[in-house]
């Protein structure tokens, strides 16, 4: 096993009055697609929010490819090349499919420092094509966010991230609000990370789901992790024994 | 009233919630109806407002009016408006309060009221006779509304009297001091009265509006007796006479806010009827003392003071 | 202890009321004993419940998710129609009625208004405040009518307890207090209040008749105002057109202080209270401390800011606490 | 076939500028438990917030027990004797779990005109019980909605639909961010439904799981029923051929 | 026909330009056509840059989730620096320089403090108002300087364009409306501050530095009042120091009538400015309309809510119209 890509040391977070993450230490491979799954309040969404920014832990650290990574918001965590879809869609409701697309990464036609004028209609194609790849019909890219039914805003929140693939990427229960064909799309696409080099952390309810485009499983209980095994050396059997 | 085609118009920088200027109103709204002119008054929505009375003066000026009528509360503001104007043969009489240069300052051509500064500086003389004899003296000023002209503008008369006094008076020891009091008679109360608890050997105060009258109640609910604190202040409204029937209050300015809405009305009239050219009118130093009390209440429930 | 100072202090009117005690501490030391005299408190309590009842149907309000800006406005009008009504000779109990009666009609336009059109209510309250004020100066006449010499008004601003420190108006303002508290914790209504506020969608959801919830806690807000406005009045003796002017906003600063959150759902009526002890504190304090006039409003300004800043950092640094519960 | 309990006629619904529902008929019969599916955007939220009062058909009709029913409001339909788990969480996040699973039908120590005191005490043993009763662990009824997980949360929604069981049971989405433990107590509920004399509609994506608890398949696909059998007379494979 | 109906009316900002040309029409009846006599046009259009330039702002302070009340008083006290600055002497441009510094503390601090200790904008420019207030009385000593006479006020309020019509001011209002829409619609930047005010907790789990886009929107509020506040003062020719009392409230209801959400992440720089158009408008056609002045606040009121209430039902109605897009 060559270097992990990401390594947390002994995390610890308190929410006011719950102890959510008692010491969790984990090591993820390179180009490897962890299937994360626990009960209800195990801390899964906990864990993935302090690597991706939203929250910040009480103690212990994170390395990055070997080096101590300092993650005080979702923009540093962007910048390590975490991608992340949350469980709770980050979606604006007052904007349109397009806009919400490309929040904070709009495409400029020129920029000083940073700032600069959107190019909309390179906006509103590439969208149209982000939407078209996870199969999902909308009917058009300017339609608000708000109006949509659950499942189209959800693969919304998928196409933006498979749009802006990165080297980590991070799905809290993605699937939720999908249908049958979308949420095929998705382990299709959780399945393909590994040949485009991309490490995965992937987290669901559906064992099925897990076992079918997982390369490894970590179990969470009670804001510790409890099982770590490649998917090969365990069982759906094993896993709902140990939960 | 719209068949004799007077049009007059009044604008100032006071807001409809405001006694005094309900006075001046009852005074142009009788003049108007006896001269059988079509009138119209503008209030402000906020109280002292210049930019929103300039706006209203404009709007007003649009109808070409055969007179207006202002308050001049700032010496700027309105210059070029007034100057445009009398250039298009509007009567302009300025109305309780004038530019700071009198007649030079601005074009109006007659100025009825009388001024802030005046007005404090006689109070406070007026007051002074009531000042003890001997010992030290502490005064304190209530700033109603700090930033706003008529507050500060009245206060300073005041100041002004007590810088006076203190030279006439080199050998006492004569002090002041201001304090933001308040538009509104809880507060100045309130505050007042937290005052005065720190501080109970003061003089005498003076508010620059009536809110003093609140004061004298808290004065009464302490059980302190009239005169031990001297209060004084501007305009008679109702709850000023009350309080000066009861003893509380020594000295009032009134500006007689009914002939002020009154007399330049009637201006307005005979210019127009026998080209008489509005002269100034001043509506008096108007200091009330409690002896007349009585007798104002009665008009004061008219709303003629 | 530690578990009791994270549960103490995480509850916003708590950290207002430890802020509160502060600020009279630094004020009794500043004003040289003065601030705490029983003369100074009697000046205090004496306006207190006037304030304190407004930020008492401002916080409910709040709490419902709405907002109020004609509170100030409804202050004045409802003891001058009472005044304008006993002047024509109209008995106390009935001119009484009708005051009451005008809030009602006010707090149901604004609810109403709001409701039905979906508009918010900071625009429907903002109209009626103009709408309100310009009934207050046309129904005097622009002559506030004095009051008859007869009212109980022994009933609102007579002197009680121990060393006369409190006013009528005080035992009314603890006993409203405490109905409209209780109304919100433990009642069926204070929960529907507090869902409508939470979360619209699944109040609704839930079937409970939000629109009525809304309603009503409007014309409650709007009679407390008239309440305070007639004790004001007693108290002064004159029903002022300008009365209450500029309280719309003072009362929300005083839930806001006390920890209710703008956006609904969250508050409590003894965190509207401290807050407007708050806000009468600094005022009161800053005379004493002989504050110069031209920096009064800026100490005003600066201490509210720093009021809401501390309990905000005090909940903090109590969220932070690690003790399981 | 007995009377249906509810049956719709024609509805249509549109959003600005989306047609929706495009004349929707069905016929519910009494104590048979329904599964509703279709592609994302299908109209299945759509139909089931008419039944249950959050929106407003723009025509059509809504006979409940052969009689014509007008449903404009959350309320009727309760009265009705429907009972909803929205597919977007109905909680109030600034509340206890307690009150959440009350609002609206606090229990009172006494009332005049339906306003009264709540009885607190009733209020906490009974959500203690209606959590227990589905598997959820929580540290105590007191603790605020907006503090639980999106698992906890659902269990939640779920425990209260089960307290207050009802002639109609909606389900738009039930098991959506539920651990696998609960997910097959949700499942158990659905399929005891019938044996309690309740009507049920099952919305989910989860073919399996519809399969698993209902006796008849509703399929919707742009706005219109577009397959209506029951379980025995057709299969997983057909109903995916028709989405 | 229907579809442009439809997609027209469902704009706020362009269903309140239907309820603008209605009221003017209106008023051009009932003043025997004087309102839109060139003279008066002359007054409104003077007036109008200034109210508008800061309902740009505060529209998009609303726009970006936050509120500023602060804004009648920056209005005020950046003019006043300025003044004192110049009359002991300071040239024009550094004078201007240090103006616009003083916005950009103030709206630094509002943000800063909003933020950070994450408390309610309302209390924290609520704070501000009172201070800068009462700082614009501080330098001023209570009276207002002169104004030097050799300033460059024509590049501000001289009168231009055909039948003199418009004031300089008038220009730079359209300029910076034009820039601010641009900002708002077509640049990343825009598109931040109304993911934030739209909703935040997406906005910041996109990476978007959400903090500094509030405290520039802060900033860019504090310094359009700033400049408002300046082009009146040189236009009336003396700085008071109670320029701009109420205004707070006023830009807030033009944002809302021009359909900005209070709630953030609606809104268009457009609204705000007929928004602005409207009150301004109503304000001079009562005036015109010979309308009562005790009814006239009543007025006011009444015809605030009817703008709301009418854009809200014309919207819902062009939103039922039943066209597929
Ligand atoms: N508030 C709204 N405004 C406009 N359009 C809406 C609104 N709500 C839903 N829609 C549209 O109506 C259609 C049906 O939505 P609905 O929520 O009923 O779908 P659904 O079948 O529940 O989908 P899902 O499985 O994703 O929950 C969708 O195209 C959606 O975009
Ligand atoms: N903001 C919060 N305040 C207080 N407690 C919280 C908060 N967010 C989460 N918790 C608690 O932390 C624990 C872990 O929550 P987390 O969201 O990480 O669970 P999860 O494993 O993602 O569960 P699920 O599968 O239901 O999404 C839970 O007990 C939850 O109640
Ligand atoms: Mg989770
Ligand atoms: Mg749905």
């Amino acid at each position: 096993m060559t270097d992990p890509i990401i390594s947390v040391r002994n995390l610890h977070k308190w929410y006011s009055g719950v102890h959510a993450l008692r010491g969790v230490s984990l090591d993820l491979a390179r180009n490897q697609t962890v299937g994360l799954i626990g009960d209800n309040g195990a801390g899964k969404s906990t864990l993935i929010n302090i690597l991706s920014g939203l929250q910040k832990q009480d103690q212990g650290e994170i390395y990055m490819e070997g080096k101590a990574a300092e993650i005080s918001g979702p923009r540093d965590s962007m910048r390590l090349g975490i991608e992340t879809i949350y469980q709770y869609n980050s979606m604006v409701p007052t904007m349109t499919i397009a806009r919400n697309l490309f929040i904070g990464r709009e495409p400029l036609k020129f920029a000083v420092g940073g700032f600069g004028i959107i190019d909309l209609k390179k906006m509103r194609d590439e969208s149209v094509k982000a939407i078209a790849d996870v199969d999902l019909h909308l009917r058009s890219p300017d339609a608000l966010v708000g109006e949509l039914s659950g499942g189209q805003r959800q693969g919304v929140a998928i196409a933006r991230a498979m749009h802006f693939k990165s080297k980590v990427m991070i799905l809290d229960e993605p699937t939720n609000h999908l249908s049958v064909k979308e949420t095929n799309k998705v382990i299709g696409f959780v399945r393909s990370l590994k040949d485009q080099n991309v490490t995965g952390i992937f987290i669901s309810h559906n064992m099925h789901h897990v076992f079918e485009c997982c390369d490894r499983i970590v179990a969470m209980a009670r804001g510790q992790v409890v099982l770590d095994k490649l998917v090969g050396d365990t069982s759906i059997d094993e896993v709902q024994d140990v939960l | 009233a719209r068949a004799e085609g007077l049009n007059i118009v009044f604008t100032h920088h006071s807001s409809a919630s405001n006694t005094f200027w309900q006075a001046v109103k009852k005074g142009f709204d009788d003049a108007c109806e006896k001269v059988q002119a079509n009138c119209q008054m503008v209030f402000t929505q906020t109280e002292g407002s210049v930019e929103q009375q300039l706006a209203n003066m404009e709007a007003a000026l649009a109808r070409k009016p055969d007179a207006l009528l202002t308050s001049i509360v700032d010496d700027k503001a309105f210059d070029g408006v007034l100057d445009k104007a009398v250039k298009d043969g509007v009567i302009v009489i300025g109305v309780n309060v004038d530019d700071s240069q009198g007649a030079e300052g601005s074009a109006r051509q007659a100025f009825v009221g009388q001024g802030f500064r005046p007005a404090g500086y006689s109070l406070g003389k007026a007051m002074s006779e009531k000042f003890p004899k001997d010992g030290p003296i502490k005064v304190l000023v209530g700033i109603s509304a700090p930033g706003q002209s008529w507050s500060e503008l009245r206060g300073g008369g005041v100041m002004d009297f007590l810088e006076d006094f203190k030279k006439a008076n080199p050998g006492r020891d004569i002090t002041y001091e201001r304090i933001d009091s308040g538009t509104d008679l809880a507060v100045t109360a309130d505050r007042v009265g937290a005052y005065l608890n720190a501080h109970p050997d003061t003089t005498a105060y003076f508010d620059t509006g009536f809110w003093h009258a609140a004061v004298a109640r808290v004065l009464k609910d302490r059980g302190i007796e009239p005169g031990k604190v001297l209060l004084g202040g501007f305009d008679l409204v109702p709850e000023v006479v009350q309080q000066m029937q009861t003893g509380y209050v020594q000295v009032q300015v009134d500006q007689q806010p009914y002939m002020q809405g009154f007399m330049p009305v009637l201006q307005v009239y005979l210019a127009k009827k026998a080209g008489l050219s509005p002269a100034n009118i001043d509506t008096g130093q108007g200091i009330v003392r409690p002896d007349q009390a009585d007798a104002i209440m009665e008009l004061s429930k008219q709303g003629l003071r | 202890m530690k578990r009791f100072l994270k549960v103490y202090m995480e509850k916003p009117e708590l950290a207002a009321l430890l802020l509160l005690v502060i600020l009279v501490a630094i004020f009794q030391g500043r004003s040289d004993g003065i601030f705490l005299s029983i003369d100074n408190l009697r000046g205090i309590l004496g306006i207190l419940p006037e304030m304190a009842l407004v930020a008492i149907g401002v916080t409910l309000l709040m709490i419902c998710g709405e907002f109020d800006l004609s509170v100030g406005a409804v202050f004045a009008l409802m003891p001058m129609s009472m005044a304008v009504l006993m002047a024509h000779g109209t008995p106390f109990l009935p001119a009484m009625a009708v005051g009451f009666l005008v809030c009602v009609v006010i707090g149901f336009l604004n609810g109403y208004l709001t409701i039905r059109f979906a508009i918010p209510s900071f625009i429907t309250t903002l109209g009626m405040m103009f709408i309100a004020r310009s009934l207050t100066v046309v129904i005097s006449g622009g002559f506030p009518p004095l009051l008859p010499a007869d009212l109980p008004t022994w009933l609102f601003t007579d002197f009680v307890g121990p060393g006369n420190v409190i006013r009528m108006s005080f035992l009314w303002f603890v006993g409203i207090a405490v109905i409209v508290s209780m109304l919100l914790t433990r009642t069926n209504f204070g929960n529907w209040v507090r869902a409508t506020g939470g979360f619209f969608p699944a109040a609704a959801a839930m079937g409970i008749p939000t629109a009525r919830v809304k309603i009503v806690s409007f014309i409650l807000c709007s009679m407390l105002a008239g309440f305070a406005g007639m004790i004001q009045v007693f108290r002064l003796g004159s029903p002022l057109p300008s009365l209450g002017d500029g309280m719309e906003l003072q009362a929300v600063a005083a839930a806001v202080i006390g920890g209710a959150s703008l956006n609904g759902g969250i508050g409590a009526v003894l965190g509207g209270i401290i807050g407007a002890i708050l806000i009468r504190v600094i005022d009161n304090g800053l005379v004493l401390s002989q504050v110069d006039a031209n920096w009064f409003k800026f100490a005003i300004g600066f201490l509210t800011i720093f009021a809401v800043v501390a309990n905000a950092w005090l909940r903090k640094r109590a969220r932070s606490i690690k003790v399981e519960i």
